[in-house]
């Protein structure tokens, strides 16, 4: 079998999708541990941080008009340079009380059926939509498993995947499994520079593939989930920049770095035509991945 | 669609109405509050838009009160004011529906919803506030129709619509036709989606049976009003159907925003306040000016994001060696889209 | 106040919507209750009883994907006439135990939204719908509203308003309230001759109107529910003969009747541009009602 | 879309496949049912479609006893077929990544997931059946890639898609590029929607993680198989975390069946059957012969309810009086439409 960086191998030959990419440097590797801790740092800046600052005039919709409000997903609508846009994201709480309440920002099918409504808003009223991404998944629940955490997943990502509008999802901390992705299918996906994207927490990989709860480091290493990679992957369209010491340290910053990136990225999608954004939307997300191929069976 | 022309009884505006008009004076000189036993004198109930100043229940308004209290105290212009009930089924129950209408129409309202272009916070809009005091809010013929036309004359002048409910159902009196005005506020929902124009639902004690069951259900954003009934079956008909037995809250606003069917509860003394923010955040920019604004704006922002890109240096290292046009270069100028 | 049969009179002229239907012969009285009588019937087909005469290639679908499946509405899709066919109905039981299975023929929002999930279907795969509307009201439990009846019934009606497919609703028994309306906004509404179409059932107008639970058949006298009337004022679009004696006294050929007005009309429908349909199915319920003009205010 | 022609590797078929290739004995001649403990031999597996004889309990399938199976016993077409797992971040666990895939392969498989084009019942579709023992059916790069091809396949032939599931869910040694398959899988169903397809999902024993929340939950119809486990957070996850104790039948095909998530539970040995009369009804006619193969048919039903109304007298009286062209005549002869 022939690994990624050759080009041809026992059986194979690479198939070039990201090999280009892969080609550049690799990430340093002592970084992947600190970016895992950065992305969790319990002063990040959590979505209505953002928005409070980005958005003075913010009206957050609650409930899913079936069953419930979910706190760890925050949803609505605000002004953002003299037009509406809507918002959603995963929102974790930053002391043990509200922590609980947020549920660590692990959303249930209610949550993301909050937001499905809003996209529905969005497509009606034509308001672009910009998704903020912080979560350690999607909450494991006997009753959000009973209510359909599955295919509320599959829709929202459905959901987002058919918008007309242009939208944007931004990792703002923790990427982690389909509770994230669920929220990610947009025109570009960006990660701030200390966010991570995985298909699982360092954590849950540690128990799982190493059956042993103490190896998250290794994991994370494994992973390589920093913003650095996924941008070599194609997985993550930009990099945004956090502010020196990192989101973290300073509020205020974080947002306008953020608000360069969002307020250009919304006006250049509004300037593409419908289907060629609707176009380049599916081929981002068809082409992503890595394989081979065998050159006889 | 048929489009009717628009009918605007504008001798209906505030300070011209007629003596025989509605009760601007509540009966007697004092309202005592339910919950707390308060007495209000009704010049006190008004400067505090009737809710109990010392535990903020919320008393029932008419349609011109909500009216007077969303535009400010600024005058509105009534649409499709002209509707008046008919009698399509020679209805009679403990007595004739003519009589009933009769009765409704002396206290002074000409039907259970009145529709009005107004400003509220100087935002434009259609407002459809219904009168609790006609025939228990019923939505029959003219209520559909007027709210249909309130939806058209939204579209026709590119403005949001928003409607406040207080109901107890659909109109028996008139049958089957009664009914089908739920289809009919469908359908103005429709025609406004079709123009892209928000509509705001606040929904005020009762709100009720068939018109729970249609366009109240349908805000782009619900607000209710604290302790107010929002249900398709009210307690009564579902204990004795089912011979539940309903917690003391059942259906009311707070609890209905628990199970995620209404976006706020909120106090209708903020309510101006809140709608005018609310119509503020979703109007759309003309298309033009909003590219062109969003441009301008866009440049300041990416000209701070440059000056703080400054203090990043770590940052271009991370970066390098990446297809430039696909990075985010808070340092480069923007190439016009 | 002017009666419906002058188009004049005190304080207000006569709005002509629905005049010329009523100036047309009145029903005979004595027929309401009998009528009343007729759509409950309880050996009256109900819409599986329908479906097994009309499409024996018949797949039922199940489950709203959110909460539960609902047993009050059926909902499948067919081989109808040499191409596929989606149905949704109430369906009552026969026997006391069935009768509890379908809660009497009273949807929960869960069977609206299997409905809803039906309709989505036909958008997208392109089937005519056909709706059999036979209930004595939407479920009025405390659970039932909890978990959003009233927002059920409104989006139901909404998402049959927008489907680009051809749709007719068939009123084949008893057709209460908003319960009954929610599958009822079509193209096409047609009644069988014993059905009945109404705002309330006669004994809830009675207990409320007239504070009398013993009232029914003076409720009934007063709302005029059948389907004569209902043609008269618009409602109906048309009546479907039944059999001799009624649909309860002979399945197979209350069957055929409506067989042979549903294909023409599904043809006719199709027939139709899709912008022409969807004018018509809005005007249809723009223009129902009945109401006077004011002179002066 | 980038359409990459689709590679199609007959040299596949049955009967031609290399012995090399998967094991069509299962090891050793015997296999004892979990359930019941009864002992069934290799070919009397095999004839039961690998359900036990004595209760019914589903065993896994490979993915091409599968394909084998829902064909009858015909050849199918495999699409994507040449697609083999990459290592993109040189994923080393308790072992590495390439070794883990090329032990699975040396068992016969070339990944999770075989796509096909074949017959069900004469009714020609393109399924893709995962495959439990190829690293758990975890969805990685290929899966992906495999599903899409699948839809495009199935787009270009203008053929229904089905899938059959059995998977732990996403491949985690392929990383975020594993999630993004979830991603690649909603695309090429929305392509498939377009081009007004249907998606039917057969749920087998596991269906988890990733796959569940992905394409698994959108099957237009979705057949479950007994007892398979659909879950998007598998038992011990949640047990684990929440310290909920679970019910027995947690997530297992007959609850999701009565929460509303799957249309029907379905024997194996009758899922042919049951697909192939699905394909038969969603089937959609040509679009001219449909027009005129549903005015004959009108026609025709028109005419058997045209005698039927020979015994309808009092219907006349009734109708008399009304537009004619609103009424339904079944007395008189259709108009050409
Ligand atoms: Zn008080
Ligand atoms: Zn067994």
């Amino acid at each position: 079998m022939s690994t990624p960086t050759a080009s041809s191998g026992r059986g194979g030959r690479f198939v070039r999708r990201i090999a280009g990419r892969l080609a550049g440097s690799e990430a340093v590797p002592g970084d992947t541990w600190d970016a895992v801790l950065l992305a969790r740092h319990q002063d990040r800046p959590y979505p209505l941080d953002y928005i409070a600052r980005l958005m003075p005039d913010f009206e957050e919709l609650h409930g899913d008009r079936l069953k419930g409000d979910d706190p760890a997903i925050v949803a609505g609508i605000g002004r953002y340079h003299g037009a509406p846009l809507a918002v959603i994201g995963q929102q974790k709480g930053r002391d043990a009380q509200d922590r609980a309440y947020r549920n660590f920002g692990m959303p249930s099918p209610e949550g993301y059926r909050k937001g499905m409504r809003l996209m529905d808003l969005c497509e009606r009223l034509e308001i672009p939509l910009v998704t903020l991404i912080d979560t350690p998944g999607a909450f494991p629940g006997a009753d959000a498993e009973e209510r359909g955490q599955g295919g509320a997943i599959a829709r929202s990502m459905l959901m987002m995947l058919r918008l007309r509008v242009p939208t944007v999802a931004v990792i703002i901390g923790e990427g982690s499994s389909g509770g994230a992705l669920a929220l990610g299918v947009a025109d570009r996906v960006v990660m701030l520079e200390n966010a991570t994207y995985s298909v699982i927490s360092p954590e849950g990989a540690s128990a799982i593939l190493w059956r042993d709860a103490s190896k998250a480091k290794l994991a994370a290493a494994a992973f390589k989930p920093t913003a650095a990679n996924c941008y070599r992957w194609g997985v993550a369209d930009a990099v945004v920049p956090e502010p020196e010491g990192g989101a973290h340290s300073a509020h205020d910053e974080a947002a306008r770095l953020l608000d360069g990136y969002l307020s250009r990225t919304i006006r250049e999608l509004q300037a593409l035509p419908l289907a060629e954004r609707r176009r380049q939307r599916r081929e981002r997300f068809r082409r992503l991945g890595a394989m081979r191929e065998a050159t006889s069976a | 669609m048929s489009r009717r022309p628009i009918s605007i009884s504008i001798d209906r505006l505030r300070g011209k109405r007629p003596a025989t008009g509605p009760a601007r004076r509540l009966p007697g000189d004092e309202r005592s509050c339910p919950h707390c036993q308060s007495h209000f004198r009704a010049e006190e109930m008004e400067r505090n838009c009737y809710v109990c100043a010392v535990c903020d229940h919320h008393f029932g308004m008419t349609a011109r009160q909500r009216l007077d209290h969303l535009a400010g105290g600024e005058p509105w212009e009534e649409i499709g004011g002209e509707l008046r009930a008919a009698d399509p089924l020679r209805f009679v129950d403990l007595e004739p529906y003519t009589e009933r209408v009769r009765a409704a129409e002396a206290k002074g309202a000409t039907e259970a919803m009145i529709s009005a272009y107004l400003e509220i916070e100087g935002q434009p809009c259609v407002v459809s506030a219904m009168e609790f005091g006609f025939l228990g809010g019923s939505m029959g013929s003219v209520v559909g129709e007027r709210f249909a036309r309130a939806a058209e004359f939204a579209v026709a002048r590119n403005v949001p619509l928003i409607s406040v409910t207080s109901s107890g159902g659909a109109r028996m009196q008139e049958g089957v036709l009664a009914l089908m005005q739920m289809a009919k506020t469908i359908v103005a929902l429709d025609e406004l989606a079709d123009a892209r124009l928000p509509f705001v639902m606040v929904l005020a004690h009762p709100t009720t049976g068939g018109v729970w069951a249609s366009f109240a259900s349908l805000g782009d954003v619900t607000y209710a009003e604290p302790g107010a009934l929002i249900a398709f079956s009210g307690p009564r008909v579902i204990e004795q159907t089912t011979h539940e037995k309903l917690p003391a809250n059942f259906g009311l606003a707070e609890r209905q925003f628990e199970h995620g069917h209404v976006d706020a509860v909120v106090d209708r003394r903020e309510l101006p306040a809140r709608l005018g923010r609310l119509l503020g955040i979703l109007e759309q920019p003309p298309r033009d000016e909003s590219q062109s604004l969003a441009s301008q704006l866009a440049q300041n922002g990416s000209e701070r994001a440059a000056r703080m890109a400054q203090a990043l240096p770590s940052l271009s290292r991370r970066l390098r060696g990446r297809p430039a046009d696909a990075t985010y270069h808070p340092s480069r100028g923007h190439s016009g889209s």
